[in-house]
């Protein structure tokens, strides 16, 4: 007996497992994040006096990183759609633009790092900045987990094209739901940490 | 009527109205638990395999476990609207106004509670982390002119009787929590945080310990004798005293007693009413505890003048 | 999106240029918006409402949301249940305490 | 547990091709059973060394001033190490052995404690170590014990079958979150052995306290990060191939309750574990990164002002924790429900009563479980509206609990009751559960809660929910499903012996407990509350339930030794269905093979056909058109 619905949807939920899996997980992850922001903001309210985000952090670096992340998002939804138009060159193209992107969000981010680090800012600093450092580090992490996993489907996973590509696409659909989501989690922390 | 919950005796104006709700929630548990105990062992003996070979289909066919449901809803919400609700209510928000109450601070550390009286001019003196030491356990400024006359004490806590009582609780390190259970009272002590709690004591010490007074057999017991005290005078053969009402019953006292032919003797708590830290604060969080003496208006007001003359140099 | 044709594949890619637009554009007005130094309460507003458009833009279209088994939405929306529980309740504690 | 099997007749065939590597099949394998049978190993003997941890605080509690007589409690998991070795070695079980030589580790790590005069001097247990003995069996029991054995374990093994798949939806996922809690239990039981010794603040691990605490605190936070990933991995497993693997003909209104439940529970633990995953980096920061997320300004540590920015929340801790707390005790307890209704189903040969609101009532007590979080935070200062708010839930939320309670006692009604070994442990679980429930009612009341809050009230309260409740279910899960997992059954007389045994001293334990906290006892109290004036008249309790606790431990022999004599020893069973049970894990072969069905099943009907008027048997397996 093999495991059904791998590749195919289930007709009466209309999706594959893998699928309604990343959803599921999704879900956690929103939970997840959800709690930080939540302590974030709990912070903030009892706080006596809370820092203007842009008065300390770098609000061009993180306007470039957005846009960066928006981007990637964009080469991301794009190599599916090459998928499905069955044009796997066209694939490698836009899932290697998406991986450059990806480190080019870390490089940017470590210039950011850096720059703090140097003028002697931890987050220790105060309650701000260990916000800021923990957010953003932790989402930095996401960003990483979703670059290995792209590598992955960029490089040796992609074999699987040959053999059974609608079952490559879903998979890289799916590695394209989780990236979409890390760049959704920027959308919020941008303007809560930088413009707030 | 709900003595059978074995609760401490309350020495508090507002402990009632709880102990009443305890009671009321434990009756209704005994008769869930009784009326649903009962059916069910019924059932177990009446439809064991020997008894009932086959087994119906259908079983049950009335719904009056749904009516029961009902009930057990309706009562809760009695439970909520007519008790929890306004109790609470009267705990957090219907505090006495300052000038008709006795105000104290209490600064939890670990393991000690320091009590701080404002002093004669019902003031407290300000406070600041830097000056606590040892001998100034809640670093308060003696400089400030309200703070020359205030009294502070570790681990022993005075108050009056049939006078509402309010304590701002606040903490050095980590969480705590201020448990009386005689007074009925809880409360987290919360680092960053001051919270206050009221309630009145409308017994005396001396007399909680008359009604906490027991015999106790001077042989065989397994308490510790070192924290009872005598609540009757103890006379010899040659009529000399050898243990006078509210005498500690120390090891030799307690020989002098049977070499004098006492076999048992009425005893009671030293310290019948405490604050027991209810809160896990570290290693000695067992051993985090004050006395609270409830004394009358007049000897409070004499412990105040006496404790004050300590404070001359 | 197990069985689209090539051709709504096509349609698709327009949408996914036309919402990078979009995004780009609000990205740029929040930026804008934050120099105009507007008092806390409007700002935060402003802030959260643009980014829970595009927001709503990427899980809408990159996500493909608005064409997704009422399955997924049933999950997600049960998750955004407990996730306002999680935001709300404990600032109503905070709120609410004695005195 | 296809290695320990002897399958009496056919399946043999099915997984011969599976049989590649013996670390394939038996360590890294992806078959939903064997890592069910892995989690299942796994938890029972960290729930036995949760257990043993507490054997030796009872001892600290009921003679504060005694020395421990260290030998007599090495010497219980010495003599099972012993017993499972020589079983495991006469029986040829690899397995068997195996688990001896961890009851042997558990031994010796008993013994390298009470021995050490730095953690013992003179034989008495330091307060230091009681703490951290308190936080490490909440912990254990909780995270590493019940969960994994009755969601990994019979989750794992019975769910996939239940529903007629081959597999779980995501084997190698599967497998990973084994391994993820397999790292989080190595990580927490390392944690005995830095300076300091194990995290020491209480399972709930409230700062400031945890944050200042010694590193076992740094490496519990570790350890809860790896045990948090293997459920959330667990939990979208179990979701989808509950969801997506269903069986034809079987609809959600036809699944077994047990299914529902875990459903309801995987739903849980998804959702609810984040923000305590979230929690516990940001008190890895504090403690590592020396930020002050739970920090507030001006502390001043036994003389020393704390160095940090401060301006940080305590109770921010408690809202994130409680957050998932709170819905992991019905996570304690709804598998439970679940194996309990399959149990008296079969026994009673009659459909569950009121199958629908055991249902309804199960999703709404999963859904209000979000919602009641702050019942454990009445004492932090709250005001009326709030504590109105959850009081009112926590009131609304014991309305499910009381339907599914009755629902399980009318099923009874009409039955042809079989008194056999898992029954006797189901029917036990109802008044236990009972009194468990009832007794969290004055809990959940907030004026009430004033006087139990923190004391021994509360301790009796959970335990009589998940030691007579829950680890009761699963003593009638194992006893119940054994058969399918081994082709044999266990031997009677020792269940009965175990069961009665358990009965008594899991009361003998538990009910003075109420006693004591509604005399005002604090919990926590390393001499048992020796010192206070108004626990003076209930300290006499403390030795009658040490010494429960202690007899509670010998009856668990029995049980372990029938466990493993019936591997080889046990009657063998005649039929793939022994039970005579309705629910397709009865209708593969026995054990199961890899792939587990022999024929795709389809489902013509509800889980619990029995005694249908003028049917042939007095069963029909969901299977039959
Ligand atoms: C399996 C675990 C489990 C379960 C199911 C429950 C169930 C409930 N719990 Fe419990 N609880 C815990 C585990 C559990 N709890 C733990 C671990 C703690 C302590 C955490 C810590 O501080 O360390 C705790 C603490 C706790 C507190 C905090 C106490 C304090 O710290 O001050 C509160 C307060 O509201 C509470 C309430 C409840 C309520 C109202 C229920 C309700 O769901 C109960 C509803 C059930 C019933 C009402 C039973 C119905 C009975 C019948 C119908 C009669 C049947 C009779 C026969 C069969 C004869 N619990
Ligand atoms: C699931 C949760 C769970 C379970 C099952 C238990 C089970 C038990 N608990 Fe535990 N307990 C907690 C969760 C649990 N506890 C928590 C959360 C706390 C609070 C901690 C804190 O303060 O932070 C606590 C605290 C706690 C205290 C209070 C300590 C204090 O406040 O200072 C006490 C005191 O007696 C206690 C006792 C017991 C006992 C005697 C059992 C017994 O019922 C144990 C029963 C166990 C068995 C019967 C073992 C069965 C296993 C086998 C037989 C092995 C078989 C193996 C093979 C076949 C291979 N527990
Ligand atoms: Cu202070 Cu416990
Ligand atoms: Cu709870």
């Amino acid at each position: 007996m093999q495991i059904p619905y791998t590749v195919a949807a289930r007709p009466d939920t209309g999706l594959h497992n893998s699928k309604l899996g990343i959803w599921l997980f999704l879900a956690s992850e929103v939970m997840l994040f959800g709690a930080l922001f939540s302590a974030y903001i709990l912070l903030r309210v009892a706080a006596s006096e809370w820092p203007h985000g842009s008065q300390l952090l770098n609000v061009p670096l993180a306007f470039l990183n957005t846009v960066i992340l928006i981007g990637s998002s964009v080469t991301m939804v794009m190599s599916w759609a090459s998928l499905m138009m069955k044009d796997f060159q066209k694939y490698r193209r836009y899932m290697g633009l998406t991986i450059l992107c990806g480190f080019g969000f870390l490089v940017v981010k470590g210039f950011e790092y850096g720059a703090k680090f140097s003028h002697g800012l931890f987050p220790s600093e105060d309650l701000f900045y260990a916000t800021y450092f923990t957010l953003t580090g932790l989402h930095g992490l996401h960003v990483i987990g979703g670059i290995i996993v792209n590598l992955y489907f960029w490089g040796p996973g992609s074999r699987m094209w040959k053999t059974e590509p609608e079952r490559f696409t879903n998979r890289v659909e799916v590695a394209g739901l989780y990236w979409h989501f890390v760049d959704l989690v920027w959308i919020f922390l941008f303007p809560i940490l930088y413009l707030l | 009527m709900n003595d059978f919950l074995g609760l401490p005796l309350d020495a508090s104006a507002h402990g009632p109205e709880i102990d009443a709700m305890m009671g009321v929630i434990h009756w209704l548990m005994f008769a869930l638990f009784i009326g649903w105990g009962a059916f069910f062992t019924y059932i177990l003996i009446r439809f064991r395999r020997s008894r009932h070979a086959a087994a119906d289909y259908t079983g049950v066919k009335s719904h009056s476990s749904t009516y029961l449901e009902i009930g057990v809803a309706l009562i809760e919400a009695v439970l909520i609207v007519g008790f929890a609700i306004p109790l609470w209510a009267k705990r957090v928000n219907e505090f006495p106004p300052d000038r008709d109450a006795v105000v104290v601070r209490v600064v939890a550390e670990q393991f000690a509670w320091n009590i701080h009286y404002p002093g004669p001019d019902g003031l407290f003196g300000s406070t600041d982390i830097s000056l606590v030491s040892a001998d100034n356990p809640v670093g308060l400024d003696r400089s400030d002119m309200d703070g020359k006359d205030d009294i502070v004490t570790i681990n022993q806590m005075v108050l009056p009787v049939d006078k509402p009582v309010i304590v701002r609780l606040s903490s050095k390190d980590v969480i705590h929590s201020f448990g009386v259970p005689l007074l009925r009272v809880k409360q987290d002590v919360i680092p960053g945080q001051v919270i206050p709690v009221w309630f009145k004591a409308v017994e005396t010490t001396e007399s909680i310990q008359a009604k906490m007074a027991k015999k106790y057999s001077l042989v065989s017991s397994g308490i510790t004798f070192s924290t009872m005290v005598t609540m009757e005078d103890y006379v010899g053969a040659d009529s000399t005293v050898i243990a006078a009402k509210g005498t500690l019953l120390f090891p030799d006292v307690v020989d002098q007693l049977t070499q004098a032919g006492f076999t048992e003797v009425l005893l009671s708590p030293e310290t019948p009413m405490e604050i027991a830290c209810a809160q896990l604060c570290g290693l000695g969080h067992y051993r985090m505890r004050a006395s609270v003496s409830i004394k009358t208006m007049a000897e409070y007001e004499a412990w105040l003048a006496e404790e004050a003359l300590y404070l001359q140099p | 999106m197990e069985h689209t044709s090539a051709e709504d594949i096509k349609k698709h890619v327009r949408t996914y240029i036309l919402v990078f637009v979009a995004l780009l554009v609000l990205t740029i007005v929040t930026v804008g918006v934050s120099y105009l130094h507007l008092s806390i309460v409007p700002a935060v507003i402003l802030a959260l409402l643009i980014a829970s458009i595009k927001g709503a833009l990427v899980a809408s279209y990159f996500m493909h949301l608005i064409s997704e088994k009422k399955l997924v939405y049933f999950t997600l929306i049960l998750t955004v249940v407990f996730l306002i529980t999680l935001l709300s309740l404990p600032l109503l504690g905070f709120h609410d305490t004695i005195q | 547990m296809q290695n320990v099997a002897t399958a009496p007749h056919h399946g043999e065939s099915a997984h011969h091709e599976e049989h590649a590597s013996f670390w394939r099949t038996y360590v890294f394998s992806v078959d939903h059973k064997v890592i069910g049978i892995q989690y299942m190993m796994t938890g029972l003997i960290f729930l036995f060394l949760g257990f043993t941890l507490m054997m030796l605080m009872r001892w600290q509690i009921a003679y504060p001033t005694k020395s421990i007589p260290g030998e007599w409690f090495t010497l219980l998991p010495g003599l099972i190490a012993l017993i499972s070795v020589v079983v495991g070695l006469m029986s040829k079980r690899k397995l068997t052995v195996l688990v001896g030589v961890l009851f042997g580790a558990i031994a010796w790590l008993v013994w390298s404690m009470v021995s050490d005069e730095t953690l013992f001097p003179e034989g008495i247990m330091l307060p230091e170590l009681y703490n951290s003995f308190g936080a490490m069996h909440g912990t254990i029991m909780v995270f590493l014990g019940v969960v994994p054995i009755a969601v990994g374990g019979f989750g794992n093994y019975v769910v996939p079958l239940q529903v007629g798949a081959p597999d779980m939806a995501f084997p190698k996922l599967n497998m990973m979150s084994y391994w993820s809690y397999f790292a989080g239990g190595v990580v927490m039981l390392t944690s005995f052995f830095v300076p300091g010794g194990a995290a020491n603040s209480g399972w709930t691990s409230y700062p400031p306290l945890a944050d200042i605490a010694t590193t076992g605190q740094t490496i519990w936070l570790l350890g809860m990060v790896f045990l948090i990933t293997s459920s959330l991995l667990g939990s979208v497993n179990f979701i989808v191939t509950i969801v997506q693997l269903r069986a034809k003909g079987l609809t959600f209104m036809r699944l077994p309750f047990f299914v529902w439940a875990q459903f309801i529970t995987s739903f849980l633990l998804l959702l609810a574990f984040p923000p305590l995953e979230a929690a516990a980096v940001l008190q890895l920061m504090d403690r590592l990164a020396g930020t002050s997320f739970f920090l507030p300004s001006g502390l001043v540590i036994s003389g020393q002002i704390l160095d940090v920015s401060g301006g940080g929340s305590p109770l921010l801790w408690q809202h994130l924790f409680w957050f998932l707390a709170h819905p992991e005790v019905y996570v304690l307890i709804l598998p439970a429900m679940g194996i309990i209704a399959e149990v008296i189903a079969n026994n009673t040969r009659k459909p569950l009563w009121g199958y629908r609101s055991l249902v309804f009532a199960g999703v709404f007590l999963g859904f209000m479980s979000f919602i009641v979080w702050a019942h454990h935070m009445f004492m932090t200062g709250m005001g009326t509206v709030i504590s109105t708010f959850f009081q009112t839930t926590t009131m609304i939320i014991s309305i499910p609990s009381v339907i599914i309670l009755s629902a399980l006692i009318i099923s009874l009604w009409g039955g042809s009751i079989r008194y056999t070994v898992p029954m006797l442990f189901a029917v036990a679980f109802l008044p236990m559960f009972g009194i468990g429930g009832l007794t969290g009612l004055p809990l959940g009341l907030a004026p009430t809660d004033i006087h139990l809050h923190d004391t021994y009230y509360v301790i009796g309260h959970f335990h009589y929910v998940v030691a007579p409740g829950t680890i009761f279910a699963l003593f009638a899960g194992i006893y119940y499903w054994y058969p399918k997992a081994t082709g044999r059954m266990m031997n009677t007389g020792l269940g009965k012996i175990h069961f009665w045994g358990s009965l008594v001293c899991m009361n003998g334990i538990f009910f003075p407990m109420l006693i004591q906290g509604l005399a005002g006892v604090s919990r926590r109290l390393y001499d048992g509350g020796a010192q206070y004036a108004h626990a003076q008249d209930v300290l006499q309790w403390n030795e009658f339930m040490s010494v429960s606790a202690w007899l509670l431990a010998i009856f668990q022999l029995p049980f372990i030794f029938n466990f493993f004599w019936s591997l080889k020893k046990g009657k063998a069973v005649e039929s793939d269905n022994p039970w005579g049970a309705t629910t397709l894990e009865w209708q593969t072969p026995t054990p199961p093979p890899h792939g587990n069905f022999v024929k795709v099943p389809e489902v013509y009907r509800g889980p619990y056909e029995y005694s249908v008027p003028n049917a042939p048997k007095d069963f029909l397996t969901q299977n039959t058109p």
